[in-house]
């Protein structure tokens, strides 16, 4: 048999030790077992798989023997060039337009779709990791039935036995669902059976703000924000840059408005008023800490002062006590009319409503939100969980499907639904991965990775996005649709049933003058589809309503200790828990890792004796250690959900600690703040952080400013700049570096801190997780870290913060002092290194002033020759999780120091491309990972050779500044100051 | 050669050449004691304790140590600079103190660069053990590969690799060519078959002629004008592993005299605990005389004083530069976490030398034991300081970090420590601990060889 | 002290026990003009090379070349590697960056002259491990100093036997090889 | 042996020569150059020519805690040597007039770093640590001295022990002021940067320089037929010295120089940007000649016992750290307008007759050798290995 190698060493060590299986057992890889005839695709995949597999095997040191060619290449694979795919992600919460990179066949690394309207290309930490769910080895094999392994036939036919049988009611419980193609198989499913019924439940809700509108201005929807539009945004705790309702396009928005320039130097003013600080507040120009219970009366009093102010109505009545002067903010928002957004994080439909009003009253409607493309997700109606609960426990439920849904872990009232689900005839879970709910389940019908499958997607209205598979299904799975059509009777592929529903119900409606076939490969191609928007909404209140609303308002009652309970940016609701790049992706306020915590802030930790690392113990029951998180509101305590789970695999069982249970459910809906009462069990946690000293010290690494500032001057807060490189004299010649000299710059007024390029990088450069007890002693190996500072109070801090990734100094430290000349300087100017030339002497990080090199402690990637030393405590060096390795980037040995290359793996293919091609490189073409990835396009790369590259233009700039300059290091990767709107500050 | 009668004597006990040959000669030759036996026990278990941790090390990887992102080198470069820095005493010793001629050295030269081979050879076993990927050690070498890769002559760490492969190499060949005429001794007094053939073999066929003699005085002398700057050079060198960098802490030119300084500091602490111990176990209070004591002692003041200074002038200077990252590195090596490190340090290095102004001090060989024991912890915490305590607050305040070292760090330093022992106490075994025929050219025997009159001293 | 003596070479000892009567009986011996083939003690007597009429050792001369070599190559030898066979950019240091290469410049000046200079000792002394050199007196390592003449003929042999015996030396005899 | 200096007419005649060669400079410098390269000369001269005399002290110093015997055969010349001290205590007090032309700290400033160092780089106090220096300077100096020549004429050991301890509270005070002294007084002119290894570069400095005086003097001395007992082994050991301590300096330079270079920290590079760009001949020519010079010419072993080869070395020496005081004065107070002219060499001659006639006047107080010495006949006796 011929072999394929990719390189010497390779062939070398194939024809050394041409021992050991390429595909191990393990893998269960079944070839056309499914017959839907295969297409061209299928063919692709199979045989994208098999090269995939080699490159597996190729990229982590094994030997080859046997690799099966392309009889026939398929015209657009070529080995060792990535495809990219247009696809979707959507978890149920979160939804995304993502291009998928598949190289030989398997897809390793997400990338946000540039045409993509909602992120413009940029993507968030969850969506970037999910690759790393689709070789989760915790992933279902195949269907089950009562946990023995059956196949898809006799489970079908058990199925349909049951549910023809059932004497009460089916449920379809799932998690939100934007997809009218999966609408319409559920529909279609729902009317086989009689007495059927499809619940949507998202664990974290905000179906408040769809109940709102609903009772101010009969629309059952969520609005389109347009924080590009707000020139001041009012944020009731909603952290909408992290995780409310759609973060990454809000980012995007957000920081339109927020990047001044010489030539238009306006800035939108962001105030935030919250309990927690939040990435979002953290953010903020003006941050205002208050007690969740206290908003309403916040709210009231300024929509009262705007009804006043307005010549609408005038409010007389008794108004609940403000903890803040609200007429400052009133008075902004009505000098920014029709300029304004209010948005609220609560989910209170008289909160949600006072919002409403108050953003009628501005004029906001219209201009900053619009309910011309309202959104789809968030449709979960918190009541019919509580009666689907209810009537399981009174056995009017037969059986429930569970879709993306866990409430076994996330539902508030655990032991009501567990009491209940004894009640069922049957369960059946669809859950591609093991989760709380699944293990309960009679059946189990895994369906696909959402990049294995066919969908779409409707985010807003008009607005779709195709997805489709980036891989054969790896695993004996089936699409949950086709699962439900099977059910329905219906034998159909739900690609084609895709396909179909598209030509009978979006082809038309798009208006397209393609035939149908170019029309789909279009949008496939392109992965979205914009269909002008319909109509023009525009909401109205009658004169009543706002003095109705104020009129009826139920206060909650103020606790001597209020708990909130939030989602993490980094981990989200709960569904990415197994992830480990996601739950080694910091905090982006606390950096913590790997757990939640109860964030206290540090006036009442110290009134109440309490400690970073105390454990306490809230309502008589739930442990939990404390954080003292500055900014925290005092007498709060905020705790993530998302934590704690019982199931679903290594990274997610046991880390940290389920709060969903103390999730309140008040007239139908839930609440996530309530009063507790906590305290000290006397026992102490470790919490892992990656970062331990939170005050800059005083030192001008971030180099601020406010924007009146800087209307005066465009330098101001960089004033030392110009002193500084005036200095910078040399005892020696610089080097020129003759073609490119690749440099970074990274607007610190834009950065928003949200860690997505820290997953993006990880996803990239193939680095390693390492666990919590590995970060706990300060060996996280990320290649890029977001540091942040608190300044002033550190009851009510300002929060500054700086990736910082190898800052490839022309002058660089580390280069001096390797002993073996393992990291040099390249042509290009990119400070190298050279994995297999590393000794290891970590003196190259003891000379970097920047610490931004990491060291491998032990064998993390089982690539070491050594046996039984690998330290892997979530088994990403099996087979599976493997294949998600970047085989442009080696995989690096323990003992060996490594560092942000720049992506030279994407430097260079950027450059062949253009070589073959016969053409100049263009500025802006190479985007580095974390560039890539960035929701707020914060990060330029380019060539500092080149004038005009929008680099140099950053270098240029009167901000720009390098990090530690003073030290004569001359870095390539430069920093614009951060600014800040703290004019007109009550 | 005239000796003024203000002096101390050197040897007293007035001893005749024979007297010399057999006092010192004995321990080699009789049976060791239970002294003997209880120390290379506990050492050589310390040593494999060592060998465990080294296992470790290299099996599982660095990641057993406490290091982490901010601070690369804790317990083992502190431990590689503490023994090298022991180490310089040694050729201090028997190069410097030759140059200028002090007489009072050959009672001590012997041990002392035994001491320094073994100082060396544990010091060495840190470099290598503190590399990621051990087994490709020999990348430090630049020899001819098929990449034509050569090392980065510009690295400190590989000025390292030259210098202490020189220094070991040059203090074994000055400590073996001084040894040989009193292997000879050995040679000629054997008596089993075996210790004849072991030191007919070891003493090179030394056989006393005038032509050896003249050939041998020129080589020490020449030696010694080697090894005097090549003791400057190789801490100065180890200074610069840190020196040239730009870590506040660590970036300061004061550091290579500075280091010499320490190092023979800490050298003759530690020659001090060593001599101590073995003229009381080896009964050689004749050779080893409260003189000598004393006269280390007064080098100890010296080269205290110098650390000292070196202490105020860094710390001075760092608010002097008016740099905030070197105030800040100094603020928090008082004030830190690390503090008690930097008291330590300072207490042990700077204040419990000063005693030996007192000469009731000086000459008192408990209390001179008790300081060198205080000496030689001051040093290595001043090491420590050096390290850990400049990297794990650094520049940027995110990264700054903390350091505890693990059982195996420990392990490692306490396996060095048993190295050391067994190497000496094997030394004291077969070698003669006193270099014989030197202690015989400083001692006047009267001509009459009855009455012994004697004398010499130091010049 | 020879190796290997010649069948009919016949040498006169005898010892001394004290550096000062060896001395003056050398100052005799050198006075008569008695060749001398060795003179043995336990430990160096400063000058007594200059009495033996010894020539000054070139030692140092050979460690000075070997020093010298030493430093030319290595400084050579890095130039050569950084500048020519493979340069690169190294923390933005100039290709040859003479202060550099100064510290391994100096050690390697060290350890050749060092190693010169042992081995030069060695090799002109015939001394090594396995070397057997005669011992004439195995008190010699511990209070003899003996004294060894030639006596070729039997005129020498007699006079050195008288002059020894003159001096004080103690048993003083014939020793053929 | 028993020999006492005498201060003759014709030595008078000569240094009164170039004392006046000294002062006619001095005029002419007056009127034809600026005020501030006089002051800067005025400081190099004052310090070179001060260093002699605490080297001198510090030399007898050494050996007398050293216990060591073979320096008292020529142990009255650095004794005569430090009798310059009160001279040079009165020119640093004249200096003081001319501060603000050589401290850019006196002027007026807005300057961040220069205000963080104002606590210790203010004029008050920098007179006040000047008087200290003095004052301990000349307190232990004349103590020394004057318990040596009291030994001359009462041979009781009570003087010897005495000087013991005077020797050791000299040395500790001197291993600060001479740190500190080189700090205010020459670190200080850059005041922007600093080198934690300055004072000991300026200590090694001035004690190779010292030695070369004390080497001219006793070569000197010879010549007029004093001295005869100090035999070439006294000499060898002198010239060791010299070869030792320039091998040392050299370390000293080196260490500076490679680490400021290595880093390449702006701040301290500054220093030797502006010596390498500004004073390019001067800058290499003063490691040659300071290091390569004596290194070349004193290492062989019969070389230092020849007088010529001796006061050749001793002499490119004595020049050759001047110039390395010159370097570290000049650029920071003069930029690159600095050059050596009649200023530069005149007042340097006037400052060689003032120093030998002020020590020559103190040698021919006492006796040349310091008979009731413990130690002196060990002197006499004195074989180098």
């Amino acid at each position: 048999m011929k072999i394929y190698w990719k390189g010497f060493e390779e062939l070398r060590e194939a024809n050394d030790k041409a021992t050991g299986n390429e595909f191990p057992h393990e893998l269960p890889i079944v070839l056309n077992k499914q017959s839907k005839g295969s297409s061209r695709r299928d063919f692709l995949k199979t045989f994208g798989f098999t090269i995939a597999g080699a490159t597996i095997a190729a990229s982590c040191e094994r030997p080859i023997t046997k690799a099966i060619p392309f009889l026939i290449k398929p015209e657009e694979i070529i080995p060792g060039k990535s495809n990219y795919y247009a696809s979707t992600f959507f978890d149920g919460e979160l939804h995304q337009s993502i291009l998928v990179k598949v190289r030989d066949g398997r897809p390793i690394k997400i990338e946000g779709n540039d045409l993509a309207p909602m992120s413009n290309g940029g993507t968030n930490g969850i969506v970037q990791g999910s690759v790393l769910e689709l070789y989760d080895n915790n992933r279902y094999r195949g269907p089950l039935s009562h946990g023995e392994e059956v196949s898809w036939e006799d489970l079908d036919k058990k199925i349909s036995e049951q549910m023809a049988g059932a004497d009460g009611k089916i449920v379809l419980l799932s998690g939100g669902i934007i997809s009218p193609t999966t609408n319409n198989s559920i529909k279609e499913f729902l009317s086989a059976y009689d007495n059927s019924e499809h619940i949507v439940y998202d664990p974290v809700s905000h179906n408040s703000i769809r109940e709102a509108n609903h009772q101010v201005f009969g629309l059952n929807s969520i609005p389109e924000y347009r924080f590009d539009k707000a020139e001041v945004i009012l944020s009731f705790g909603a952290d909408f840059l992290g995780t409310w309702i759609s973060p990454t396009e809000f980012s995007f928005q957000y920081i339109q408005n927020r990047k001044p320039t010489e030539d238009n130097p306006a800035m939108s003013r962001h105030i935030q008023i919250e309990s927690g600080m939040s990435m979002t507040g953290s953010n903020a120009d003006q941050r205002i800490t208050i007690k969740p219970s206290r908003e309403k009366a916040i709210l009231a009093n300024l929509l009262a002062f705007l009804i006043n102010e307005s010549e609408l109505d005038s409010f007389t009545g008794k108004l609940p006590e403000s903890p803040i002067d609200i007429k400052v903010l009133a008075e902004e928002l009505l000098n920014h009319k029709n300029k304004s957004l209010v948005i609220c994080g609560s989910n209170d439909t008289e909160s949600q409503m006072m919002v409403n009003g108050i953003n009628y009253l501005l004029g906001s409607y219209g201009n900053t939100i619009n309910f011309d493309r309202s959104l789809h997700s968030c449709q979960g109606v918190d009541s019919s969980i509580e009666n689907l609960v209810k009537e399981m426990n009174e056995g009017k439920v037969s059986g429930i499907i569970f879709y993306n849904s866990n409430p076994a872990y996330d539902y508030s009232d655990r032991d009501a639904f567990l009491k209940g689900f004894q009640n069922l005839d049957f369960s059946i879970s669809l859950s591609y991965t093991t989760d709380e709910t699944s293990k309960l389940c009679q059946f189990v019908c895994p369906d696909h990775h959402f990049l294995e499958s066919w969908n779409d997607a409707e985010p807003k209205d008009g607005l779709f996005s195709l997805c489709q598979p980036a891989i054969r299904n790896i695993f004996n799975t089936r699409q949950a649709q086709e699962s439900l059509l099977t059910w329905t009777g219906k034998d159909v592929a739900f690609d084609d049933y895709l396909k179909k529903f598209w030509e009978e119900n979006i082809y038309p409606l798009s208006g397209s003058d393609m035939d149908f076939r170019a029309f789909w490969n279009k949008y496939l191609h392109d992965g979205i589809l914009e269909i002008p928007a319909s109509s023009k909404l525009k909401p109205s209140i009658g004169s009543g309503q706002l003095l109705e609303i104020l009129g009826s308002l139920a206060l909650e009652k103020e606790g001597e200790t209020e708990l909130i309970l939030y989602t993490p940016v980094s981990v989200g609701t709960g569904k990415h828990a197994n992830n480990p790049w996601l739950q080694e992706n910091p905090d982006p306020v606390s950096k913590v890792v790997w757990d939640n915590y109860a964030a206290v802030s540090p006036k009442y930790a110290d009134e109440n004796g309490l400690n970073t690392g105390d454990v306490i113990k809230i309502n008589g029951k739930y442990e939990i250690p404390v954080l003292l998180q500055p900014g925290q509101m005092y007498g709060t305590i905020s705790v993530a959900l998302g934590y704690g789970r019982e199931e679903g695999g290594k990274a997610s069982i046991g880390t940290g600690r389920n709060f969903y249970p103390l999730v309140r459910t008040e007239k139908g809906q839930r609440k996530y703040f309530s009063t507790v009462e906590f305290e000290k069990t006397g026992k102490t946690y470790d919490l892992a952080s990656t970062q331990m000293h939170h005050s800059m010290e005083g030192r001008a690494l971030i180099r601020e400013t406010n924007l009146d500032e800087y209307k005066k001057d465009p330098a101001a807060g960089n004033e030392i700049h110009e002193e500084i490189e005036l200095r910078l004299d040399s005892l020696y010649e610089k080097h020129e570096f003759a073609g490119h000299h690749w440099g970074l710059s990274v607007d610190l007024s834009s950065c928003t801190g949200c860690n997505a390029c820290v997953v993006a990088c990880n996803a990239e450069n193939n680095v390693p997780v390492v666990g919590k007890e590995q970060v706990k002693l300060g060996r996280e190996m990320h290649w890029i870290r977001i540091d942040r500072y608190y300044s002033g109070d550190p009851e009510s801090p300002e929060v500054l913060r700086q990736p910082v990734m190898c800052q490839h100094c022309d002058n660089a430290p580390c280069e001096n002092v390797c002993p073996v000349a393992a990291t040099t300087r390249s042509s290009e100017g990119v400070n190298q290194m050279i994995y297999n030339r590393c000794v290891g002497t970590r003196y190259c990080n003891n000379n970097c002033p920047y610490k931004v090199r990491r060291f491998n402690w032990f064998d993390f990637n089982k690539a070491d020759s050594i046996p039984k030393n690998t330290v892997d405590p979530f088994d990403l060096t099996l087979d599976l999780p493997r294949m998600v390795l970047n085989p442009d980037v080696t995989v690096r040995a323990k003992g060996v120091m490594e560092k942000c290359t720049f992506c030279l793996q994407r430097v260079q293919e950027k450059k062949l491309n253009a070589k073959l091609e016969d053409r100049v490189l263009e500025d802006g073409e190479i985007k580095t990972a974390c560039q890539q990835v960035c929701p707020t396009q914060a990060l330029t790369f380019g060539d500092l050779n080149d004038e005009n590259s929008d680099l140099s233009k950053h270098v240029r700039n009167p901000r720009n500044y390098h990090l530690l300059e003073e030290i004569h290091t001359l870095p390539s990767v430069s920093y614009l100051t951060k600014i800040r709107n703290k004019s007109g500050e009550a | 050669m005239y000796v003024s009668p203000v002096r101390e004597t050197l040897i007293t006990g007035n001893k005749t050449y024979k007297d010399v040959t057999n006092d010192i000669s004995n321990p080699v030759e009789g049976k060791p004691g239970k002294f003997w036996y209880l120390g290379i026990t506990i050492s050589v278990i310390a040593l494999f304790f060592g060998l465990f941790a080294t296992i470790i090390t290299i099996w599982y990887g660095i990641g057993t140590w406490g290091l982490n992102k901010t601070i690369g080198w804790g317990f083992s470069i502190t431990t590689f600079v503490w023994w090298i820095g022991i180490g310089h005493a040694g050729t201090f010793i028997s190069a410097i103190l030759l140059l200028f001629r002090q007489r009072w050295r050959t009672s001590i030269n012997r041990a002392a660069e035994a001491m320094t081979i073994f100082a060396v050879l544990c010091a060495s076993v840190f470099p290598l053990i503190h590399m990621g990927r051990i087994l490709l050690f020999f990348f430090m070498f630049p020899y001819p590969n098929t990449r034509h890769l050569w090392v980065n002559f510009n690295s400190p760490l590989l000025w390292d690799v030259f210098a202490i492969t020189t220094y070991f190499i040059v203090s074994l060949l000055f400590w073996y060519m001084g040894l040989l005429p009193d292997l000879g001794s050995l040679r000629d007094r054997a008596k089993t078959r075996m210790r004849k053939i072991s030191y007919r073999l070891l003493s090179f066929g030394w056989t006393g002629s005038m032509k050896h003699w003249q050939r041998h005085e020129i080589l020490s002398l020449m030696l010694a004008g080697l090894a005097a700057p090549l003791v400057l050079s190789v801490h100065s060198i180890v200074s610069f592993d840190f020196a040239t960098s730009v870590i506040p802490g660590w970036h300061t030119t004061i550091f290579p005299p500075y280091f010499v300084a320490g190092a023979i500091f800490s050298g003759f602490a530690m020659v001090q605990t060593l001599m101590i111990i073995t003229r009381k176990a080896l009964h050689l209070e004749n050779y080893i005389t409260l003189g000598h004591i004393s006269s280390m002692n007064k080098i100890i003041i010296l080269t205290g004083s110098i650390v000292g200074v070196a202490y105020l002038t860094e710390l001075f200077m760092a608010w002097y530069s008016g740099v905030e990252y070197e105030h800040y590195a100094f603020i928090n090596r008082a004030t830190g976490p690390y503090w008690f490190a930097y008291w330590i340090m300072m207490t042990c290095n700077v204040v419990s030398p000063q005693l030996f102004w007192f000469k009731k001090i000086r000459r008192n060989p408990m209390i001179t034991f008790v300081i060198s024991i205080f000496i030689n912890i001051g040093m290595w915490f001043e090491r420590f300081v050096i390290i850990v305590t400049s990297l794990h607050r650094d520049y940027l305040p995110s990264s700054w970090s903390i350091y505890k070292p693990t059982i195996i760090e420990i392990g490692l330093f306490i396996g060095t420590l048993g190295l050391f022992f067994t190497g000496y106490f094997l030394f004291i075994k077969f070698f003669p601990v006193i270099a014989i025929a030197e202690v015989k050219s400083i001692i006047i025997v009267d001509r009459s060889k009855k009455q012994v009159k004697n004398a010499d001293s130091e010049k | 002290m020879k190796n290997n003596i010649k069948e009919d070479k016949k040498l006169v000892s005898g010892y001394y026990e004290h550096p000062d009567d060896l001395i003056d009986a050398v100052r005799v011996i050198r006075e008569k003009e008695l060749p001398i083939e060795d003179i043995f003690t336990p430990f160096p007597i400063h000058g007594l090379d200059e009495i033996a009429g010894l020539r000054k050792s070139r030692i140092p001369t050979l460690g000075f070349i070997f020093g010298l070599i030493g430093s030319i190559s290595a400084f050579g030898f890095m130039t050569w590697v950084f500048t020519v066979d493979y340069p690169l950019i190294i923390g933005g240091k100039p290709y040859f960056s003479v202060p550099a290469f100064i510290p391994i410049t100096f050690e390697v000046t060290i350890l050749f002259a060092a190693l010169a200079m042992v081995f030069g000792f060695l090799i002109r002394s015939k001394l090594g491990m396995g070397a057997k050199n005669r011992i004439y007196d195995k008190k010699i390592t511990d209070d003899h100093f003996l004294v060894l003449l030639k006596g070729d003929s039997s005129t020498l042999l007699e006079s050195a036997k008288q002059v020894l015996s003159a001096t004080g030396a103690m048993d003083v005899k014939i020793i053929e090889d | 042996m028993d020999q006492t200096f005498e201060f003759k007419q014709k030595y008078k005649v000569v240094l009164a020569v170039l004392l006046g060669i000294g002062i006619l400079s001095l005029v002419y410098s007056i009127f034809s150059v600026e005020s501030g390269r006089i002051w800067a000369n005025v400081l190099l001269n004052n310090i070179y020519f001060l260093a002699f005399a605490l080297i001198g002290f510090v030399f007898i110093s050494v050996h007398i805690v050293g216990q060591a015997g073979w320096h008292t055969s020529i142990q009255r010349i650095p004794e005569a040597m430090g009798s310059f001290l009160p001279v040079a205590a009165v020119l640093m007090a004249i200096l003081l007039f001319g501060m603000h032309d050589i401290y850019h700290w006196t002027h007026e400033h807005h300057d961040p770093i220069l205000e963080g160092k104002a606590a210790y780089l203010n004029a008050p106090f920098f007179i006040i640590r000047m008087v200290i220096y003095f004052g301990g300077w000349i307190f232990f100096g004349w103590k020394l001295r004057s318990l040596s020549v009291k030994s001359d004429l009462d041979p009781d050991l009570k003087y010897f022990k005495k000087s013991i301890y005077y020797a050791g509270a000299f040395l500790v005070f001197f291993a600060i002021t001479s740190s500190t002294a080189s700090w205010d007084w020459i670190m200080s002119i850059d005041a922007h940067w600093y080198s934690t290894i300055f004072g000991w570069y300026i200590f090694i400095s001035i004690f190779v320089s010292g030695i070369a005086v004390i080497i001219l003097l006793v070569i000197f001395l010879q010549s007029q037929g004093y001295m005869s007992h100090v035999n070439k082994e006294h000499l060898h050991d002198l010239g060791k010295y010299l070869f030792g301590f320039s091998v040392f300096w050299m370390y000293l330079w080196f260490s500076q120089y490679m680490l400021i270079w290595y880093a390449n920290i702006p701040e301290e590079t500054v220093y030797f940007i502006q010596r390498i760009e500004e004073y390019n001949f001067l800058f290499y020519g003063n490691f040659l000649i300071n290091f390569f010079a004596p290194f070349l010419i004193l290492i062989h072993r019969k070389a230092p016992r020849l007088k010529r080869v001796m006061v050749i070395g001793a002499i490119i020496v004595f020049i050759g750290h001047w110039i390395d005081l010159y370097l570290a004065i000049m650029p920071g107070v003069l930029g690159d307008k600095a050059s050596i002219g009649i200023t530069e060499i005149g007042l340097t001659i006037g400052y060689v007759g003032l120093f030998l006639w002020v020590v020559f006047r103190s040698l021919a107080k006492a006796k040349l050798v310091p008979v009731n010495h413990p130690f002196f006949k060990e002197s006499l006796e004195y074989h180098n290995l």
